[in-house]
């Protein structure tokens, strides 16, 4: 792998970029590997990834049926935090911002992970009892989280609205200043350069058509570019989910629904934060280019068309205005859409199934790019063992059976 | 932004009335204490989440508070047909240009008699 | 009438009125124009060539094209803090007298610009993707780094202070919506007009007409402007036709739903101006539900991509007719054109006829041979075949063009290079339909190789005309406008005769070539910048690159470069930048990947989005009969959904307003020792009739309703079939067959629907009927030793504790106002709960304080409530429980009606392994040991504090107050295994270190034989 | 006792005999508590007027079209009307009836009428199963008239109320601002707007606020 640097570059400037090489092959399939994944976004690279560093299993194949790196990878609004409830989810998204910290430079590739801190705002008093609840569990967990109040939300973000007139008036927040954004595009590439070059085969435009199933033990796949075989297989497809479990014959407890994001005009920087607010619903962060990058809700319907309702837009931007009222004659410039696979709990499914060999990495929900680090780097390790990493263990499908759910939107509000 | 065709209504009506309510067709089990747990997890939890045709209740909440089913296209959010509680689709992953009206009943036609049944004697 | 100060303004044409002239500002210095010019149209009419800076190489920049396509002329425009818009394109703001706008980059000023120099050494340090490989070491720098590059972020500021300006809405339905006023389009319109159907027409533009406001062409013999003058004076005559111009479609969503957004105001001023003291909103977005919609949207043109194609003087061809033509301003003296096709000519035509020297014609075809190219021929204009501009010259202003032979299919340049002096180059590279809209609703457009573009994919009701489908001659765009009209109205099952079109010429036109980058001598990584998309600063170096690098993916190749990315959206960038990718890859453009488009078409101020739905009216704002009352008490409101509940009442103690403790613990001692009342009202209520009432209570309550009598109440739990608490409250028998529910106020609306889910799927045969009454009923809760003296002294019912016992109900009058009477108890005291219809509300409670006097009747609010019932463990669902938690780790085995005979909802999960389990949490009491101590709500418990972070957490305080009463502190919590646990002593953690110690105790505080309620 | 058994469902007449002050859900902005000027007045150039006919008798009435058809004809001489949205008023105009849903029906009568309404229903309905239930202290009726009148139920609400969908004779629930309402169209030139008590007071507010551009004047 050609090493990234500032000094390269500038040798490379020398010779007019000529010489850069590909990030990453475009290999023939071959007719075996140890492991498949199937999906090429960034959980599915880090599974890879981590697969072939972490466990030595580099005989590994990445099937994308499009480009890699272009489903909810490409859509979500950029939000890394750990501040999650429950012990379980708590665990799991920790351990991602643990390996979100040095990720840049394990991969050489700089994926702009900046910790500039996220706070979740509360407008009701059961809002700051959720808040206060959650951030002593955290603090227990050992997860960096605080409370704060108007006064320091106003001093962290001069230019919210914490006055007692507003409808909803702001009374404090949780704050985790480690959490932050990361550049999306770069987290996929980052982790398909780094797989490939440990010989990891990333195959784009490669869809799985069905399933080789023989005696409840899965042995490859169908694709348009032919059979492919492996005895282990993980399913890393989030909001197709549902579409490729069926090939196998599965129905998993998920639903795939349309989450709305948008972004502003590029503006000089005015918001150095992530905002989130719940109860008036919209989040909002600045990315280093200057657009305001505005998350909205999700639709309740089934969607896997990319886009969602109007008046989801509607209502998220009121509620911006509503906190940023100087934001008012700012301009949005473009809206889009992602296909996010959702679970009664609001927490992913990391899992077994009923076919031996075919694991399930999905049901990330609002909250998958956050944990894309952390998810592939538990489950590679499932992957790798055959059963699940002691993190994972807790997310299995059969806990929609025995009612051990994780319920975070029960009891945190915050799912994003 | 869907334009929803409410059955009981028989206009269209834009989706803000409206509130959708998860797969259609999921009848609770007649007899739970017989379920074993992953019956009970399957009637609880577990979904077809198709893409393509799909059957899903809706409720006109702002409206006639009626629930009633529409038979949607997940990819291309085509709305093929609506239908009341206890009438069977038309259009299905099996039938995408639709059954001959014959076997199915979910002909929009609004009568009297429609409007009462819609009400009595049905089941999920 | 002085125009020596506009030395690009031509003595005559153009539609702008040369009488009004307006004076505006730009970046400190000011300029005139006239009404009818744009700001651009302004600029350039001034002789103004740096508009702009780019954003990555700091490079100045013009004006490019003149409408919505623009990608450099972004202005900061407002004189005051309050009006400022960032990134306002020059092409599209209207001028209007006062306007001040700046440069959106720049420093010190775009003139001089101190990062253009960054820009020119940097540039080659800064390939596509340079951060994604470099600022990595230290990993702890990357912050610091960022702080630098963020400096250089973004285009426009925001503003600082509150906008002046509001915003609204307007729903609006159609039969046909047609977008675009220009041929097609106005076609399109008078078909459906005179066919009697409701018709909406848009126009982005500040006139309506679109490319015949500019046109070269006749129609019907006469000008092609007035046609369209008198087509829009019919329309504006109709009162089914809506006209909308300055109006933008800038998202199509699904089933027709398009939103227009209607610039009210900003063609008169940086705020919307006061009309007979009413300002109206700014801009209007029109919410439209269409029947049919055509996209009648028109084609913009593409630039050819060439070195230094960015240095101002530098325009897309049909840009600087619409600038002669329209607005009467000649963009420069010496032209050269360079086309791939014969439209383009029109440029040079109206440039000679401007009285302007055209230097040349560069046309990359070996024979053109249309008409255009000979009546340029026959002005004796040099036309150079099979050439074209490889490279422009000059900084701030081109002053020359570098023209070489070159062979397209080879892209290479085959002939000697020859600089024409000149100061403007024009170009043109063919014609990209207009398919934003088309795209927004999913469907993949398509490309048409003859038309040397893609084409719009339409989903059904939709349908395009003209130019936007690539049907580009003016007779055929206007016959196809009104045939398209009629085929959409025929959907409808409406007929309408196309109309007769008007007369025009056919102009013939040669075959254009497939031209987008033009080869240079030197290797594309190597020669002078050309720029594809300008905005974002991308060349087609950049775009080589990605693809050598592996971006393969049209998509990939867009992320890496950023192209497309801008405020423009790529209008004009977008298919050159995937043909040089097709180019590099060896592939077609198709086999390249598509072009795909999202809302917006332009930017839309969020205003404009949020509308009226801010401040005062973002959200509604529920209040009870008795909201007058409280707030002239000067009470203290708490948000519980949308309902404003008073939270307490401070009084005023020796001049002192009370704190909300002392507010708190005065109202609750006043509720044990001598009477208080609550605001009530919002709670839930559900009005249930029907012989299978019981019934169907029966299946949605964990508990039994098989045998509760009329005039009794019972307390109930409901679940969701996962077991799960879902909402609370108490039920009364009105009658044999008639019931009155009350659920949790934040549960009211979903309980409501709940009923009506099972009763409507599962359970139709019941006979029964549920109607909400929440707000039909004012609900006062009259609690305390003293509320039986206060109440009887105003009603006529028996309220002797034999006759009207606890958990009873009673008809009578309460102040002469007839009133159900419940005996229900939140408070652990004699309480009664008085039900009056609401608008008698105010009276019934006035009344009760003038007879409450002699008791301290003492209002309270939602604050005591909570202490009150938590003294009694009482559970409030919602803080208490969280969707977790079911009646039995409530300890509440009484509300469960194991042996009923119907499995009600609820009942089978909660057999469940998990749910059976025997440790799971457990709702309690916890007293601290110290008795000064109010646990924090939601702090956590252990068995050791000492244990080492991360702890084991047995559960969490899930309410807690100061109790007057017991004079400590005290909580409930929900603990694991919390049940077998009473007695033990555990810890609460706190942020500082400390713990506090609690002993954990029956969740009930007070009375727990419950003797105070039954007094 | 002002309540009747009427078999197994208890009726309740809500009115006192004496009379007593009542407040409508408008009376805090008409009270300037929620609103910090007085209402507009109506004058030559109003666009919109506005004006309350508080305290009617509302009662819903559920069952079956057939069954509660003939006991509505006998009872107020109206035909309920059986096609969905329909709104039928009886010869004075101060009753009406409106389809609700198919089993779901709004009737509005002068205030307290509707005790005396609901008994008479209840003893023409005999045994069939239906329900009837006051509604007059949770809603209260807002009639809107001038030529302005319908662009700003378009700012308000996203049903097409164009007279060729919304004619005389129809009645719909809608959404309107963030919250709904019923509206209705009983005369050429008015509408009416049936307003729940809790929401009243900020659909009062959005109405002004919307109607301050046609000059909105309130009738009071």
């Amino acid at each position: 792998m050609q090493r990234y640097s500032g000094f390269g570059l500038a040798k490379h400037a020398l010779s007019h970029h000529e010489n850069w090489q590909r990030q990453w092959r475009n290999p023939t399939p071959k007719k075996r590997y140890d492991v498949i994944v199937i999906g090429g976004g960034g959980h599915g690279l880090a599974t890879a990834y981590y697969l072939a560093k972490n466990h030595g299993i580099t005989n590994v194949a990445v099937l994308e049926k499009g480009w890699l790196g272009g489903g909810n990878t490409a859509r979500n609004t950029t939000i890394v935090r750990s501040n999650y409830l429950w012990d379980e989810s708590a665990r799991l998204y920790d351990h991602s911002l643990d390996l979100w910290k040095g990720l840049s430079q394990d991969l050489n590739y700089n994926v702009m992970f900046s910790q500039r801190g996220v706070m979740n705002l509360g407008h009701t008093l059961q809002d700051m009892r959720d808040i206060q609840r959650r951030v002593h569990a955290n603090r227990l967990n050992g997860v960096d989280s605080e409370v704060i109040l108007a006064d320091q939300i106003k001093e962290i973000v001069p230019i919210i609205d914490t006055s007692k007139s507003a409808r909803y008036p702001i009374l404090g927040a949780s704050w985790q200043k480690t959490a932050g954004v990361a550049r999306h595009d770069a987290v996929a590439w980052g982790y398909a350069r780094a797989a490939d070059a440990l010989g990891v085969d990333i195959l784009q435009n490669t869809e799985v058509t069905g399933f080789k199933i023989r005696d409840g033990q899965v042995y490859g796949v169908h694709t348009n570019r032919g059979d492919i075989e492996s005895k282990t297989i993980g399913c890393v497809t989030a909001g197709n989910s549902g579409v490729v479990a069926k090939m196998a014959g599965l129905k998993l407890p998920l639903e795939s629904h349309p989450l709305q994001a948008l972004v502003s005009e590029p503006l000089k920087p005015v918001l150095d934060t992530v905002v989130m607010s719940n109860h008036v619903h919209g989040y909002i962060s600045q990315s280093d280019k200057g657009d305001l990058v505005i998350g909205a809700g999700i639709n309740g319907y089934l969607g896997y068309g990319q886009r969602g309702s109007y008046t989801t837009v509607e209502h998220t931007l009121q509620a911006i205005v509503e906190m940023f009222p100087i934001f008012s004659r700012v301009r949005m410039n473009r809206q889009w859409g992602g296909i996010v696979d959702t679970c009664a709990d609001a927490c992913p499914i990391l899992s077994k199934t009923k076919v031996k060999g075919l694991f399930f990495n999905c049901g990330w929900g609002t909250g998958g790019f956050k944990a894309t680090p952390g998810s592939g780097h538990v489950f590679a390790a499932s992957l790798a063992k055959g059963e699940m990493h002691p993190i994972a263990a807790p997310f299995s499908i059969d806990r929609f059976n025995t009612g051990a759910l994780v319920d975070e939107h029960g009891a945190a509000g915050v799912a994003h | 932004m869907f334009y929803i065709h409410c059955p009981y209504c028989d206009e269209y009506r834009d989706e803000e009335e409206f509130a959708p309510k998860g797969q259609a067709h999921i009848a609770r089990p007649e007899d739970p204490e017989t379920c074993s747990d992953e019956e009970w997890g399957a009637y609880l939890f577990f979904r077809d989440n198709p893409r393509g045709i799909h059957h899903e209740l809706w409720v006109h909440a702002i409206g006639c508070r009626k629930f009633f089913n529409i038979t949607r296209n997940s990819a291309s959010y085509a709305i093929l047909e609506t239908y009341r509680m206890g009438e069977q689709p038309r259009f299905s992953a099996e039938h995408p240009e639709g059954e001959p009206a014959e076997h199915g009943a979910a002909v929009n036609v609004v009568d009297e008699a429609g409007r009462v049944a819609g009400q009595e004697g049905v089941k999920a | 009438m002085s125009q020596s100060n506009q030395p690009n303004r031509l003595r005559q044409g153009g539609r702008i009125e040369r009488a009004r002239t307006l004076d505006f500002t730009f970046n400190g210095k000011r300029y005139q124009g006239h009404a009818g010019d744009t700001l651009a149209s302004a600029l350039l009419a001034n002789g103004v060539d740096v508009v702009n800076r780019s954003f990555k190489y700091s490079r100045p920049r013009g004006i490019v094209a003149a409408g919505a396509e623009e990608p450099n002329a972004l202005v900061q425009l407002g004189s005051t803090e309050a009006a400022q818009v960032p990134n306002v394109r020059a092409t599209q703001q209207a001028l209007f007298e006062g306007l001040t706008a700046q440069s959106t980059n720049g420093w010190p000023n775009v003139q001089r610009d101190v990062m253009s120099l960054v820009g020119k050494l940097g540039g080659r340090f800064m390939p596509p993707g340079f951060y994604y490989k470099t600022f990595m070491a230290p990993a702890s720098m990357w912050m610091t780094y960022e702080k630098v590059i963020r400096k250089g972020a973004g285009l426009g500021r925001s503003p600082m202070e509150n906008d002046p300006d509001s915003y609204d809405h307007l729903n609006q339905h159609c039969d046909l919506l047609v977008v675009g006023a220009g041929p097609a389009g106005l076609a399109a319109a008078l078909t459906a007009a005179r066919a009697g159907a409701r018709v909406i027409l848009c126009d982005e533009q500040e006139e309506m007409g679109g490319s015949l406001l500019a046109s070269r062409e006749l129609l019907d013999d006469q000008p092609a402007a007035q046609w369209a003058e008198r087509v829009i004076d019919e329309l504006a005559e109709n009162d089914k036709v809506t006209l909308l111009p300055r109006t933008t479609a800038n998202g199509y969503h699904d089933h027709h739903f398009v939103t227009l957004h209607e610039r009210r105001t900003e063609h008169l001023g940086e705020t919307a101006p006061r009309v007979d003291g009413y300002r109206s909103s700014r801009s209007r977005m029109h919410r439209v539900r269409a029947g049919q919609v055509l996209l009648a949207t028109g084609a913009h043109e593409r630039p050819l991509v060439y070195g230094n194609n960015d240095v101002p003087g530098n325009l897309v061809a049909g840009a600087v007719s619409t600038y002669i033509r329209r607005y009467g301003v000649v963009p420069g003296n010496k032209l050269v054109l360079s086309v791939s096709n014969d439209h383009a000519y029109r440029a040079a035509l109206d440039w000679d006829e401007a009285g302007r020297e055209v230097v040349a014609i560069v046309d990359a075809r070996r024979q053109p041979d249309g008409e255009l190219v000979e009546q340029a021929r026959a002005r004796g204009i040099r036309i150079i075949e099979g050439s074209a501009v490889l490279e422009a010259k000059g900084d701030k202003r081109v002053d020359g063009a570098r023209v070489a032979a070159i062979d397209t299919a080879a892209f290479r340049v085959t002939g000697q290079a020859e600089v024409l002096e000149c100061d403007t180059i024009a170009s043109s590279g063919g014609y990209s339909p207009v398919i934003h809209l088309a795209s927004h609703t999913g469907a993949r457009p398509t490309w048409d190789d003859t038309l040397l573009g893609f084409v719009p994919s339409l989903v059904k009701g939709v349908h395009a005309a003209g130019s936007a489908r690539g049907v580009h001659d003016l007779a055929e765009g206007l016959a196809d406008g009104a045939s398209k009209a009629s085929e959409a109205l025929a959907a409808l099952g409406k007929s309408a005769s196309a109309i007769e079109p008007p007369r025009a010429d056919v102009i013939r036109e040669g075959q254009a070539c497939a031209l987008y980058q033009v080869p240079h001598e030197k290797p594309t990584l190597r020669a002078p910048k050309q720029f594809v998309d300008m905005q974002n600063d991308v060349t087609a170096a950049a775009v080589e690159l990605a693809t050598r690098e592996g971006f393969e993916s049209i998509e990939h190749v867009k992320r890496y470069t950023a192209l497309g990315f801008g405020t423009d959206q790529g209008k004009l960038g977008n298919i050159n930048g995937m043909a040089i990718a097709a180019r590099c890859l060896g592939r077609s453009i198709p086999e390249v990947g598509t072009t795909v488009f999202r809302p917006n078409y332009t930017p839309v101020t969020f205003g404009a989005i949020v509308g009226r739905h801010c401040r005062d009216l973002f959200d509604p704002e529920r209040y009870t009969a008795l909201h007058q009352w409280h707030v002239e008490q000067g009470a203290e409101f708490e948000d519980v959904g949308q309902w404003k509940r008073p939270w307490y009442f401070p009084r005023k103690v020796n001049g002192k307003l009370e704190t909300m403790a002392e507010a708190v613990a005065r109202e609750s001692l006043a509720v044990r020792t001598g009477v208080g009342i609550l605001d009530a009202s919002t709670l839930g209520k559900i009005d249930i009739q029907g012989p299978d009432a019981r019934e169907f209570l029966g299946r949605v309550y964990t508990n039994k309703w098989a045998k509760l009598a009329p005039g009794r109440v019972r307390y109930g739990l409901m679940c969701k079939d996962d077991g799960m608490l879902m909402d609370d409250g108490t039920t009364s028998c009105l009658g044999e067959n008639h019931f009155l529910m009350t659920t949790t106020t934040g549960g009211a609306a979903g309980v409501m629907e709940w009923l009506e889910l099972w009763h409507q799927t599962e359970w139709p045969e019941l006979q029964v009927y549920f109607t909400s009454v929440t707000d039909h009923w004012a609900t006062m809760t009259v609690t305390g030793p003293e509320a039986r003296k206060l109440l009887s002294e105003i009603t006529d019912i028996d309220l002797d504790k034999e006759q009207f016992k606890f958990m009873d109900w009673r008809n009578g009058k309460v102040a002469d106002v007839p009133a159900r009477v419940f005996r229900i108890s939140f408070t652990g005291e004699l309480a009664y709960e008085i039900n009056v219809q609401a608008n008698y509300a105010l009276h019934v409670w006035k009344t009760l304080f003038e007879h409450g006097k002699k008791y301290d009747l003492t209002p309270y609010g939602t604050e005591t409530m909570h202490v009150l019932r938590a003294e009694k463990g009482l559970i409030i669902a919602g803080q208490d429980t969280d969707g977790s938690v079911t009646p039995e780790d409530l300890g509440m085995f009484w509300a469960v009606g194991y042996d009923k005979p119907f499995q009600w909802i609820g009942k089978r999960a909660l057999t469940r392994p998990d749910t059976a389990r025997k440790d799971r949490k457990q709702f309690v009491g916890l007293r601290p040991v110290d008795p000064t101590v109010v646990l924090e709500e939601g702090a956590h418990i252990v068995v050791d504090k000492d244990q080492p972070i991360p702890m084991d957490m047995l559960g969490h305080v899930t309410s807690s107050y100061y109790s007057p009463n017991l004079k400590s502190g005290f909580a409930l919590a929900v603990i694991k295994g919390g049940r077998d646990r009473m007695g033990e002593t555990l810890h609460v953690p706190m942020p500082d270190g400390q713990a506090h110690e609690v002993e954990v105790v029956s969740p009930v505080f007070i009375d727990p034989k419950g003797e105070r309620q039954h007094v | 006792m002002s309540d009747i058994t009427y078999g197994q469902v208890a009726t309740f007449n809500t009115h006192p005999e004496a009379a007593i002050p009542s407040e409508s859900p408008l009376s805090v902005a008409f009270n300037q508590i929620s609103v910090s000027t007085p209402a507009p007045a109506v004058n030559h150039a109003s666009g919109v007027r506005l004006e309350e006919k508080a305290f009617l008798g509302h009662l819903i009435l559920r069952g079956g079209a057939i069954v509660l058809d003939e006991a509505v004809r006998k009872v107020l001489g109206i035909s309920l009307p059986g096609q969905p949205l329909g709104l039928a008023l009886d010869e004075s105009g101060e009753r009406s009836v409106q389809w609700l849903s198919p089993d779901e029906w709004l009737l509005i009568v002068p205030g307290g009428e509707e005790f005396e309404v609901e008994q008479r229903l209840r003893d023409a309905l005999g045994d069939a199963h239906y329900a009837i239930v006051d509604a007059s202290g949770g809603q209260t009726l807002v009639s809107l008239e001038g030529e302005k009148a319908r662009e700003l139920l378009m700012k308000s609400t996203n049903y097409d109320v164009h007279p060729s969908n919304f004619p005389v004779g129809k009645a719909v629930s809608v959404v309107f601002a963030k919250s709904s309402l019923i509206l209705r169209r009983p005369a050429e030139d008015r509408y009416e707007l049936v307003l729940r008590r809790s929401f009243a007071d900020y659909l009062y507010r959005w109405i002004l606020d919307a109607g301050a551009e046609y000059g909105i004047g309130v009738q009071r």
